[in-house]
């Protein structure tokens, strides 16, 4: 593991630092540099809040700015935040409509968040939308369900965007968690990944594997397989995500192909190229489609392919400017 | 007998020591089933009590461990610093407004159960709380210190045949088994640390 | 080497098709797939074209769109495009004002560029200006000179800016040769790359090693040292830079880190963190900056300092709205 | 005799041979001083040709040799594409305006120069030209066929004492010293394979 730092202990903080001042007309620290925010908030605007462990990067902190996060409060190295982070970041961003609380679905996220929720509750108006797109995990029963990964971006841009345009508190809520059921995803890495705290991989694979099923903490995934070509790659993913969900006639996709830090763009964009016809092939629009490295593990060499079925709203929301450091468009690409 | 205040000072250095020595072995099986970082988060927020023992001595027990709790949910995030952090409070919050320490069990086992619901986790779903059931158990029991180390340890091997059901493990499915849990893991370790201290300096 | 291809000799060919599916509403395919550029041309406005191997993604394809370039000719990985391209670039993109070139400078690129430019002659105006910026490069007299790497992105950007401004060529060919005498890169990777074709890395560090003065193309850099810790690598760029050239009073700094494709955004963030005080401390106003992986060499770990100084032109450029697949931007973030 | 027909076959099928054969070994040097391609550039070009050796065989020499050298412009791309293309364009031109072959030397010898100006290179900038003169200058000697290979072979490991000043081994300083030049190498091969071709075909 070869990494540009100092001490491994204080990385997140000096990046963290880095950040705000490259983008210090978007962004300022929160009180005690708990998290990030918007360097201008908007009263009457419900306050859109994400965070989760560092190493996710551009995620939360590149989605803060107008038209998407007004927070994003930052763990320790895919370790989610504290309950007082969270805690700060509501007081200082609810401008009088409430907070919504995007939360990655993982045990970890959920309780700090929880946490935060409780501690205010009664100062400040409340709600959380869980995301769990990760197809590969073995859903509930009883077990803690899905995992949330790239797929919160979309959330995170469609509620941003909502907010905007003065949804309130309960409606960004209900609309949440519909979203939450038309998104899918599903990653595959060519190699683990190592967290400089402990300078070790979480696991090692062959020149000729590759882990199917991986979150975006470097854990596991589902199972190892030999490694296939791009085609093979593709298609599987295309099809696990087509058998888990239903089509509508009315929806338009919106297909994310996301890099997990260490993949080219341009292995991107070849594997859009064929995911786009195989979905198409299917009969399903695409209409729109986001290929980079948006929502990592480190430096996994990995991708992971979101489908997200969207009516004309969510299209609409997808559309809306946006302005942060990792989404920028004042009307889509035009 | 000890002072609160040389209790708590005791308790805090034995967790501390135990942590920090093991810090790498409970990555290394956080590595195999989770992210890889429970070593790490568990020493950051041993390190973070450690830091302030002088203030938190100086607190009265049930304080004491309060704050603890608190500075543990501060500081080390992720899944175990919330259950950790709520053990730890529930336990100093009942310990404040009950008379006497004979309670102690029945106080365990309330904030155990605080433990369960903030992690909506059971007995069986491979987690710490797979070591904290048992412990409390023995507790009720009256069994002698070192015993119940003994069944912390044992607890904590037992998770590995049991498949995840909660935790980043969870995603996992089947290829959880075969492994110990972390969590489980520190909560043994933590368990023997705190026995074997008032094995030593609180001979019964 | 683990990449999702499926063979070698498609991979530049498949994933070009991708990104032009990916931004359709951006950008097409030049006649016979030579070439990509913006859908809509600005009659009247000189066209701006750049070009070369592919594995430097998202430049330039990622630099095509209004504000930026009219047309980016890829070759294939490492390899620069062939006049034919170039010339089919030049025909389809002149709407009447004449074709400005920018080229990074290495004789490949520059050879090809200008069998095209002589192709051409007496059917169309053409400029070329070459960017030259890399500092680790043993400069003439009598060598190829120094190589044009991340510095290539600001020279493109502003002369972009400049033409949409409707300055004429004359104007950009003079504008472009004095930026690039404003700009210094330099820098230093962690390991070698893989090229697809040959599946063998170019070079192989040890786990302590790193190479300093690399260009983008894997090939090797000036020197191999020790690994060092962020600040030390820092400094060092830094102070190279200084020695190499004078500052006036008047200059602005735009100061650009870029990751090389495997190294992930923090690191980047966490460098400009300590490369803005360096310089600030230096008496530099740093008054934009610009992170993220823009100019790669494949995956390679690794990145680029390049710190250029502006005048007020060059800054207002600078700052013009851009809109293409890399950049985007209405006014600089707000 | 052979007809220009099969002199063009020939030569295509004896180059291309030569350059699949090598391709990885000039990978190999250009790995250790440029970006590792020259092989696959190379192997890209001739494949072109190759493809194309029907309808290039019925072309007069010439235009042949011309259109070889445009191909190879459009196919090979990087450094070794305009400069090998620049070669045989030239050399097919003036084949096509002057007399008798008994010009040759001094055709390639303006070919090589229209390369030089072409690359801004000089003899001893460690490039394919310190293949091509050598070569040029037996052929005004008129060496024998068996000669101007060896001379080429020779030329080309004398690049690995030079430092390079062009190309992107010149990006590495002192460190290009000490490695052979990979143009220079294609260069000998093709020379080689040429020699080899008309001595064996064309007995003088
Ligand atoms: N929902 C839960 N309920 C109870 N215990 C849990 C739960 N989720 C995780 N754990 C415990 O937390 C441990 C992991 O802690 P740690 O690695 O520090 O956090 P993270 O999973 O966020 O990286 C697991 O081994 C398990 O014992
Ligand atoms: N300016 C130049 N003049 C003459 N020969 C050159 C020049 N630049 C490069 N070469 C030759 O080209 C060879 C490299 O070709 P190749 O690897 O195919 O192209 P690239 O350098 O673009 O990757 C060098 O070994 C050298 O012989
Ligand atoms: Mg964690
Ligand atoms: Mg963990
Ligand atoms: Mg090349
Ligand atoms: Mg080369």
């Amino acid at each position: 593991m070869k990494k540009f730092m100092n001490k491994a202990a204080s990385m997140v903080a000096e990046s963290l630092e880095g950040f705000v001042s490259a983008h210090d007309r978007l962004v300022v620290f929160g009180s005690d540099r708990k998290f990030v925010r918007r360097r201008h908030l908007t009263p009457g605007k419900v306050a859109i809040i994400s965070g989760g462990g560092a190493g996710h990067e551009p995620m939360h902190i590149g989605f803060v700015g107008l038209g998407m996060l007004d927070a994003a409060c930052t763990g320790h190295i895919f370790t989610s935040p504290t309950p007082d982070q969270i805690v700060a970041a509501i007081e200082e961003t609810d401008t009088g409509a409430g907070c919504l609380l995007i939360v990655k679905n993982y045990d970890g996220d959920l309780m700090n968040f929880e946490m935060a929720a409780e501690a205010v509750t009664g100062r400040h108006g409340i709600e959380t939308v869980i995301v769990s797109d990760d197809i590969a995990v073995p859903g509930p029963p009883r077990s803690s369900g899905r995992r949330g990964v790239a797929g919160t971006l979309v959330v995170e841009k469609i509620l941003g965007a909502a907010a905007e345009a003065r949804m309130d508190l309960a409606g960004l809520k209900a609309l949440g968690d519909r979203l939450n059921t038309r998104i899918r995803t599903m990653g595959v890495a060519l190699d683990g990944v190592t967290v400089p705290d402990t300078a070790r991989s979480t696991f090692v694979l062959d020149p000729d594997e590759m882990e199917v099923g991986v979150g975006i903490h470097g854990e596991p995934g589902l199972s190892r397989q030999k490694l296939a070509d791009a085609d093979t790659i593709a298609s599987m993913i295309c099809n696990t995500i087509l058998a888990d969900i239903d089509l509508q006639n009315t929806d338009r996709a919106l297909v994310v192909v996301n890099g997990f830090g260490g993949t080219p763009t341009p292995e991107l964009y070849l594997i859009y190229n064929i995911v786009r016809r195989l979905f198409e092939a299917k009969g399903i629009s695409v209409a729109r489609s986001l290929v980079g490295t948006y929502v990592t593990s480190l430096d996994m060499a990995g991708l992971s392919v979101t489908l997200s079925l969207l009516d004309e709203e969510g299209l609409r929301f997808w559309d809306s400017p946006v302005s942060t450091a990792a989404l920028q468009w004042s009307s889509p690409e035009i | 007998m000890q002072t609160d205040r040389e209790l708590v000072l005791g308790l805090i250095e034995a967790c501390h020591e135990a942590i920090v020595i093991h810090a790498d072995d409970l990555c290394e099986l956080d590595r195999a089933i989770g992210d890889g970082d429970h070593g790490t988060n568990m020493r950051r927020g041993c390190e973070a009590v450690y830091l302030d023992r002088e203030r938190l001595c100086s607190l009265p027990l049930p304080q004491a461990i309060e704050t603890i709790g608190m500075t543990l949910v501060m500081s080390v995030g992720g899944a175990s610093g919330p259950l950790y952090g709520t053990l730890l409070i529930e336990i100093g919050r009942r310990l404040g407004t009950r008379e006497n320490e004979a309670d102690f069990a029945t106080i365990l086992g309330e904030a155990v159960d605080a433990v369960a619901r903030r992690g909506r986790a059971h007995a069986g779903d491979k987690t710490l709380l797979d070591v904290l059931y048992p412990v409390q158990t023995e507790m009720v029991r009256q069994s002698a210190l070192i015993n119940i180390a003994k069944r912390a340890e044992v607890s904590a091997q037992l998770t590995a045949d049991m498949k995840a059901m909660r935790g980043r493990a969870s995603f996992l499915g089947d290829r959880s088994i075969g492994h110990v849990d972390p969590g489980a893991s520190s909560c043994a370790l933590l368990t023997t640390a705190i026995c074997r201290y008032l094995r030593e300096y609180r001979p019964a």
